[in-house]
């Protein structure tokens, strides 16, 4: 029964890191790209507390918080960037801002 | 530390134009220290050239650890051909100093001329093969540094040519020189980079002796150059300043004839001797390819380049003729030909100070103007010629002799040498110097007393060596032999 | 007599050249030396080493062993020692006295002739320098000093031809000489390094190789006789490579005289009496050589008949001869070819100085069909020309018709019909083109009425001089149907070669076939020429006057060819091919970076997909790995 | 517990006071940015010589193992590293501070952020625990990110930072996941603790833990820009401030490298050669990508980042042929990263004292005749372009030699000739560099620095390092001279394995 359960865990988190993946790859909106990111910071942690649920120790737990705590602050780096960005190019869509392009190239 | 005789005309002109780099002081004093600095290494090496016994082989030895973690040691010596070649060039540089004297060249230019005689003395001297490697490398700034700034034409493409072109060569010998360096390592369990420990190693496959020997010989080929590689030299010699293309002809390109017989020979006989016949077949076919091409050139320098890349691949099918005359016929060409198209280059530069770069058409009626630069002119060539009573004759002899008895029709073609370069520069003597032209050279003046010195000196030298070459050649002798015993070995191996 | 004079013999011409020549530079840079000066160095060196010449001849003739002087080892590689090394034997004394005699003559005779040229003191360093690289030939005592004379002849030739270098025409003639010289040069070292190895076994002087010359397989000796011959070829003249020869007029005339008399061409002959040993083993390649004179003769003269320039012609006569020479030699009768060497050297200088006299009594024309008519206004030359042309023509009792006759007669013994037949016919040519120019020089209407140059005594004294020798040189060697002995063959004994005997009663009648050969050519030429109406302008065209077009078709095959396969070398494949694909590779290089360079989209999805695609790459790898 | 242990940590807690004050001051009006430098250096100079005092001897402790239940162990090895990273920090306030100055919209708090870097760059290089190391990993890296994007009205700062942001929170995920799956492999996250654990089981399946390795292995690469993970640097290094795209090329490498081989030589050892393959592609491509992009550059910033690309490779090199034959390799990497930073930072800080990003001395041509102008500045920069080619008389040259013998020392002789190719090809636009700067009569150039001031000498230190670095020997004993940095190297290595 916990076999099953945990697998699951285990599967949910796998699948919401590809989602995360995807999302980064496939979407434009940079909040979206940031959303994805946290999405896949997300997935991993829940894998911890499975983890250490399994294990039955408290580490993974600890790194989850921890992580957490990582996330919340790249998170105050990518929002103040965000804002920055906005202001610059007017524009949400990642693609616009392209201005350290190769020059030269064939 | 003791500071031994050899270091000290290594690094003398390493030393004196860091000074002059650094102190302000202006460019006649520059040239005045470094002329009187490049007199007292040629008189130092005089005493060398004295000294040297013919009893013992290699002689003034010099060891000190250098970077010990590695077994890099700071090892020199000289044994009668780098004694041969080294008197060459501290006795070259300085005469060329004579010619360079009018040149309104600044500072840098002379500390540039201090500091490639440093590399290539150390190049020569140095037996242990990174230090041979540091010098050799080390030698190429300064010329990037004179072509660069003081050539003319193209000389920033044809600097960047030669500079990677070479590099490109060196950089495959070091990796050679690194493996080699391992293989030691790993069959005598200690770092070493001596040739003479390196020449031990027997753990080394036919393959890899094979592939190593190559990875010497392509930084040599390139700047000797031997056939394919050569393309690069015409571009670098027409667009050099004449203090460059005099040390580039006749210093550095037999550095990579003294590279193969002090290093590739020693430590891959058998390959040596394998390939010898590969080698002797593109030297031979150099002197007359390159000799043809140098037939119609415009230029009069590209001309000479054509020259010297014919008279090196004779001197490359020399040293690979595996006896004692090819061998000591490449010492004796060595030297003929560095003073004889040395010389050349000078007197040519002076052309060019005077009337500015021009094609051979664009010359003619030197003669009169000028007769004791074209005695000398004439001098030179009738050396590059091979005429008898030049040293120039006995080297091509002694080359004949050597590729003759390697193979008969080797040495019967290679007798052309006598036709080759007689064809394109009588036709060069006639077009640019004797005839009259109604071309305006009021502008030339001829040779004035410095010049006179050193161009002279040169001739003197040339006829010296072509009357009684026994005198010079007698030290050089045993050193050959001693080259060719790593022949005999494998000789009695194979 | 110590031997080590034979040296000085050498040294002298060469030091006086040297100190000329300084002395020149001199007087050219700082301040001008009189020509008297010059002119008192420049003719005391060939006459002292006449003088020394003379010194060992005595000795010689008075039973003196031959001399040797090694003063030092020249090369020594491999304990194989090469010493400069002077032989004094009674060939090279021999050579070394005509050699300087004419010489010295020439040297007088210069001395007035080029007296206000401002290459006075030039000159005579070249000259001496010419009479000392000869010297040094004859007397070396190993092939290869020989050669380093042999070189320095070709060198002074060129830079005596070249001597008014401002001029194109004769650089280009000069030039001419010398890179056919070196065609032939060639030649002489593959011989050289050939005997090097294969007969130096005991040494390299001539007394080793003679020694060891038995032991060596006749194929190889053949090898050598050719190559050494290509050389004489080159230096001598003949076919094919006589052609700079006539070129060398260009040069002031004593230098002709010089070169076609007593110096130069006279190597080729010498060299090959010198290596009579060698050549006794290989008689077929004597043979080759008869007939490669004897072509050469002929074709000479042939070439002769038709040309207008009076130094041309005896340029022509004098391959003509060295063919006669080589003929004589190439039969193995080294001492009558170079007895003709010697005769030669008289009539031929003496034409040639007496062509000069004329050509500046004329104010340098050289055009035969300009003069006539001098016989009045130049008796002395006159005279001496008669000589010189009858004695050149095989005219009893003249130098020239011992010589040659007894060349023809040595033909006829060994059997060579066809080689005496074209000698025959040579020696009416001979008679015929000379008369022709005799008789257009001196007889005939008077053409021009320039006023004559008079004429110095130190142009005058040498060709009575000459004109002596070449009246009775031809008396040393008598033939024996006089009974009397023939001196020059007693002298050269060694080189007399195979002494056949002809009854003489069949000598004499070969003696009269000649004779009157030689007579029929004169007839015909009196009959053309001895009345010739100058008034009807001649114009000579046709293939004998362009010498056969063999001079353009050398420069068609050969100048042209080298000069377009130069062009196509450096243009085409060092340039076109080789050098393209070392810059195209660089550049190819640099263009795929640029190409690279568009993976720099600065797209983040972009950059976050191709991580992601390394990343699966790498998973990819491990689950391959791992199973 | 004892106390005396404080000592080992006493760099690390100067950098951090250092940055947490300089945060607290950043915000006063009266400390301009040179007084803040000045701060910042005491700081910085002050763990420096905490962290040298200990210097030369073999050593490896676990300060207050009890407290951090020994997550960081203090070795010769973290030592070494921390040196160079100190030494980076304060060349880089050295050198930057006259750009800071210059350039409008860098305040103070530049320095703080700086310190925060350096400070997670020694705990980097000190840690021994795989989540520990990732905290560090984002203290320097976030850090870092502000750094760049920092001038926030610049749209190439703030593209840069952003993309630098976004790819690397992926490689830190990555990383992260990796630590994840190590966890569920073998239950712990102490690299000790791992490597026992691998040691005893090896029978068993590792699949687990070879694919965290894998991932944190991936997340290395992604720092050091290596082949598939190289694409950010290029942007990021083009958009940041030149002192800080000198201070990321230099010492952050260093410090990963730091992390990277303590990482392989303690933990991983066991396991590397699974990997070995495909580094050994993956340093080839990274040399190629790098010459590829370098030798069209026409901004010497893009040239240098795409060389310094190159320079990942040539590391990747002696990290391939890193084994248990000989510690050459190793050393070789320690070695190289020396001379590395030296040229780099020399090139980097030379580049941001005369020139600025957008509008002065960008291209090559701009360098036009440089050394009429400033002939002393220009022989420095040749110094530094010829020892970044390798050239000998420079410890580029020695850097090189060193990671090529190690190569050929165990077996990958291909590496070396690929090495050597692309040392060949960096010739190219190295010596393009001299040449222009030589080889051209004089042009006019606008507002030159003068050569005088702090970043001027430091600059010029450096050359004279590098110098003596390729030509010092032990000749004068009492001075250190090549071998002395090779033994060092040598030391720190073996202070791994020790404890």
């Amino acid at each position: 029964m916990i076999e099953a359960s945990f697998m699951s865990y285990i599967s949910l988190s796998i699948l919401l890191f590809s989602l995360g993946i995807v999302g980064l790859i496939s979407r434009k909106n940079i909040f979206i790209i940031y959303m994805s990111l946290e999405l896949m910071l997300n997935a991993i942690n829940l894998m911890l507390v499975t983890l250490s649920k399994y294990f039955a120790d408290i580490d993974g737990q600890i790194i989850a918080m921890m992580v957490m705590a990582i996330a919340a602050s790249e998170a105050a780096v990518f929002l103040s960037l965000i804002v920055a960005m906005f202001r610059l190019k007017k524009s949400a869509n990642i693609d616009d801002y392209n201005t350290l392009k190769q020059k030269g190239t064939l | 530390m003791d500071i031994g005789l050899l270091s000290f005309i290594i690094f003398l002109p390493l030393v004196v134009s860091f000074i002059l780099l650094i102190l302000p002081v202006d460019m006649k004093v520059t040239r005045n220290i470094a002329f009187a600095t490049t007199v007292v290494v040629f008189l130092l090496s005089l005493s060398i050239f004295f000294q040297f016994r013919l009893t013992d082989y290699m002689q003034f030895r010099e060891f000190h650890p250098w970077i010990t973690s590695y077994g890099i040691y700071y090892s020199l010596g000289v044994d009668g051909f780098s004694m041969i070649i080294l008197m060459l060039i501290t006795t070259l540089i300085p005469l060329g100093y004579l010619f360079l004297w009018k040149t309104k060249k600044a500072k840098g230019y002379w500390a540039s001329m201090l500091l490639i005689q440093t590399g290539v003395t150390g190049a020569l001297l140095s037996l242990d093969l990174v230090l041979f490697y540091f010098f050799w490398e080390s030698m190429l700034l300064p010329v990037f540094m004179i072509i660069g700034i003081y050539g003319t034409g193209n000389r920033i493409f044809s600097t960047l040519k030669i500079t990677i072109y070479t590099i490109m060569g060196s950089l495959f010998m070091l990796v050679s020189i690194l493996y080699l360096g391992v293989a030691f390592y790993n069959e005598f369990g200690v770092w070493s980079f001596q040739l003479s420990d390196l020449v031990q190693i027997t753990i080394l496959s036919n393959l890899q002796r094979t592939l190593l020997f190559f990875g010497f010989m392509i930084a040599f080929a390139i700047k000797i150059p031997i056939f394919p590689f050569h393309t690069w030299l015409m571009q670098t010699y027409s667009n050099s300043p004449t203090g460059g293309v005099f040390i580039l002809s006749a210093i550095m390109a037999k550095l990579g004839i003294y590279g193969i017989v002090r290093f590739v020979l020693p430590l891959f006989p058998h390959q040596y001797v394998e390939f010898a016949p590969y080698f002797v077949g593109l030297g031979v076919f150099g002197l007359i390819y390159f000799g043809i091409a140098a037939l119609m050139q415009q230029n009069i320098k590209r001309m000479f380049a054509y020259s010297s890349a014919s008279h090196l691949a004779f001197i490359t099918a020399g040293i690979f003729s595996l006896n004692a005359y090819g061998m000591t016929g490449a010492a004796f060409l060595i030297v003929a030909h560095a003073m004889a198209t040395g010389g050349l280059f000078l007197l040519v530069g002076n052309l060019e100070y005077y009337l500015g770069i021009r094609t051979i058409s664009g010359l003619g009626g030197i003669a009169k103007k000028a007769p004791l630069l074209t005695v000398a002119f004439a001098l030179m060539l009738l050396c590059i010629v091979g005429l008898p009573g030049t040293n120039g004759f006995v080297s091509e002899l002694l080359i004949i002799l050597g590729l003759f008895q390697y193979n008969h029709y080797v040495g019967v073609i290679s007798a052309l040498t006598v036709l080759v370069a007689a064809s394109f520069m009588f036709w060069l003597f006639q077009r640019a110097i004797l005839v009259k032209t109604d071309n305006d050279i009021s502008e030339l003046k001829d040779l004035d007393k410095k010049e006179i010195f050193g161009i002279f000196g040169l001739g003197a030298v040339i006829i010296a060596m072509g009357i009684y070459p026994h005198w010079f050649l007698y030290k050089i002798e045993p050193t050959i032999q001693h080259y060719l015993l790593d022949i005999l070995k494998v000789g009695v191996a194979s | 007599m110590s031997s080590n004079f034979l040296a000085w013999i050498v040294l002298i011409p060469l030091i006086s050249s040297a100190f000329l020549g300084l002395l020149y530079l001199y007087s050219i840079k700082f301040k001008k030396v009189a020509n008297s000066v010059f002119t008192f160095f420049a003719i005391l060196a060939p006459i002292s080493s006449f003088i020394i010449g003379l010194i060992f001849f005595i000795s010689l003739a008075n039973g003196a062993t031959d001399y040797m002087y090694e003063p030092y080892t020249w090369l020594g590689v491999n304990g194989y020692i090469i010493s400069m090394g002077f032989l004094g034997d009674k060939l090279s004394i021999f050579m070394v006295l005509f050699v300087t005699f004419i010489g010295s003559m020439i040297h007088i005779y210069a001395s007035e002739y080029m007296k206000d040229d401002e290459g006075y003191g030039k000159f005579f360093s070249y000259f001496n320098l010419f009479m000392a690289s000869m010297l040094l030939l004859v007397l070396a005592n190993s092939p290869i000093i020989m050669f380093i004379g042999w070189e320095g002849v070709g060198l002074c030739s060129y830079l005596l031809i070249g001597f008014y270098f401002e001029e194109p025409l004769n650089v280009i003639a000069g030039n001419k000489a010398f890179i056919v010289n070196r065609v032939g040069d060639f030649g002489f070292i593959v011989g050289l390094v050939t005997m090097f190895f294969y007969m130096g076994k005991l040494g390299f002087d001539y007394y080793a190789l003679q020694d060891y010359v038995s032991l060596v397989p006749t194929p190889v000796l053949t090898i050598i006789g050719i190559s050494l011959f290509i050389g004489a070829m080159g230096k001598s003249a003949q076919i094919p490579l006589y052609v700079w020869l006539p070129d060398a007029m260009a040069g002031p005339t004593p230098v002709s005289a010089l070169i076609h008399a007593a110096t130069m061409v006279t190597a080729g002959v010498y060299m090959v009496a010198r290596f009579h040993f060698l050549y006794d083993l290989i008689p077929n390649v004597g043979l080759f050589i008869a007939y490669i004179g004897a072509f050469s003769a002929l074709f000479a003269a042939i070439i002769a008949m038709r040309q207008t320039d009076i130094k041309k012609i005896l340029a022509y006569s004098t391959i003509s001869q060295l063919g006669y020479m080589f003929i004589a030699v190439g039969l193995g009768a080294y001492s009558t070819g170079l007895f003709h060497v010697f005769t030669h050297a008289f009539f031929k200088a003496l034409l040639f100085m007496s062509a000069g006299a004329i050509i500046i009594a004329l104010h340098h024309e050289q055009n035969i069909f300009k003069m006539g008519g001098l016989r009045k206004r130049l008796p002395l030359i006159y005279t001496v020309m008669l000589i010189a042309t009858l004695s050149i023509s095989g005219m009893p009792p003249f130098a020239g018709f011992f010589s040659k006759d007894e060349i023809l007669l040595k033909a006829y013994i060994h059997h060579e019909y066809l080689i005496y037949a074209i000698g025959l016919l040579t020696a009416s040519l001979t008679a015929y083109y000379m008369f022709r120019l005799f008789f257009i020089t001196f007889e005939g209407k008077n053409y021009t009425n320039k006023k004559i140059e008079p004429l110095g005594w130190s142009i005058k004294a040498p060709l009575v001089i000459l004109a002596f020798g070449a009246g009775f040189a031809g008396f040393i060697g008598l033939p024996e149907v006089t009974g009397a002995t023939n001196l020059i063959d007693d002298w050269l004994k060694v080189w007399s070669g195979s002494s056949l005997h002809v009854e003489h009663s069949q000598e004499i009648i070969f003696m009269s076939i000649s004779v009157i050969a030689g007579l029929m050519g004169i007839g015909v030429a009196y009959v053309k020429f001895f009345k010739y109406d100058f008034n009807q302008e001649v114009k000579y065209s046709g293939i004998i006057y362009n010498k056969f077009y063999i001079d353009e078709l050398y420069d068609a095959v050969f100048v042209k060819g080298l000069q377009k396969l130069s062009v196509f070398i450096a243009v085409v494949v060092d340039d076109g091919i080789i050098d393209k694909t070392v810059m195209s590779l660089s550049n190819g290089f640099i263009n795929l970076g640029r190409r690279v360079g568009r993976m720099q989209s600065a797209n983040t999805r972009a950059y976050a997909f191709f991580m992601l695609v390394g990343i699966s790459s790498f998973s990819l790898y491990l689950i391959l790995k791992l199973g | 517990m004892k106390y005396d242990d404080i000592i080992y940590l006493l760099p690390l807690i100067s950098v951090g006071t250092g940055a947490v004050v300089l945060m607290l001051l950043s915000p006063i009006k009266s400390f301009n940015i040179s007084k803040l430098s000045w701060v910042t250096l005491f700081f910085l100079i002050l763990s420096f010589i905490a962290n040298a005092l200990n210097f030369g001897k073999v050593y490896s402790v676990a300060p207050f193992a009890h407290l951090f239940s020994s997550m960081f162990v203090i070795d010769t090895f973290s030592g070494y590293f921390t040196s160079i990273i100190l030494a980076g920090g304060i060349v880089t306030v050295l050198v930057g501070t006259h750009y800071f100055d210059k350039s409008d919209m860098l305040r103070g708090e530049i320095f703080s952020l700086l310190l925060f870097s350096v400070f997670g760059m020694i705990l980097l290089v000190e840690t021994k625990e795989l989540f520990s190391s990732f905290i560090a990993l984002e203290i320097a890296s976030i850090s870092i990110y502000i750094l760049v994007g920092f001038q926030k009205n610049y749209t190439r700062r703030v593209e840069g930072s952003f993309r630098y942001l976004i790819l690397g929170s992926m490689a830190s995920i990555m990383f992260l996941l990796g630590i994840v799956l190590i966890y569920a492999g073998a239950k712990s996250t102490n690299i000790i603790e791992i490597s026992s654990y691998l040691a005893l089981h090896k029978s068993q399946d590792m699949t687990l833990v070879i694919t965290g390795g894998m991932l944190i292995l991936i997340t290395f690469l992604f720092k050091i820009a290596a082949f598939p993970f190289q694409n950010w640097s290029m942007d990021v290094y083009d958009g940041a401030p030149l002192p800080i795209t000198a201070f990321m090329a230099s010492t952050f490498k260093v410090a990963i490298f730091g992390f990277i081989l303590r990482f392989i030589l303690v933990d991983f050892h066991e396991l590397k050669n699974i990997w070995s393959d495909i580094l050994f592609y993956v340093a080839i491509l990274t040399m190629l990508y790098g010459s590829f992009l370098a030798v069209f550059q026409t901004s010497l910033k893009r040239m240098l980042a795409a060389s310094s690309i190159v320079h990942t490779g040539y590391l990747l090199i002696a990290f391939v042929s890193i084994n248990s034959i000989g510690e050459s390799a190793a050393t070789s990497i320690i070695f190289y990263l020396i001379a590395y930073f030296l040229s780099s930072m020399g090139a980097f800080g030379m580049l941001s004292y005369i020139a600025s990003d957008d509008h002065l001395r960008v291209t090559y041509e701009d360098f036009r005749g440089f050394s009429h102008i400033r002939p002393y500045m220009a022989a420095m920069m040749s110094i530094f372009m010829l020892s970044l080619a390798g050239i000998p008389s420079t410890i580029g040259f020695i850097g090189k030699f060193y990671i090529f013998v190690g190569a050929i020392e165990s077996g990958y002789t291909l590496l070396a000739v690929i090495g050597i190719l692309a040392t060949f090809i960096s010739v190219y636009y190295y010596f393009k560099l001299i040449a222009l700067m030589y080889f051209y009569p004089s042009s006019e150039m606008t507002n030159v620095p003068p050569l005088k001031g702090i970043p001027p000498l430091i600059i010029a230190v450096m050359a004279v390092l590098i110098i003596w670095g390729g030509v010092g020997n032990t000749l004068i004993s009492y001075f250190p001279g090549i071998d002395f940095l090779i033994d060092t190297a040598k030391f720190a290595y073996q202070s791994l394995f020790i404890g």
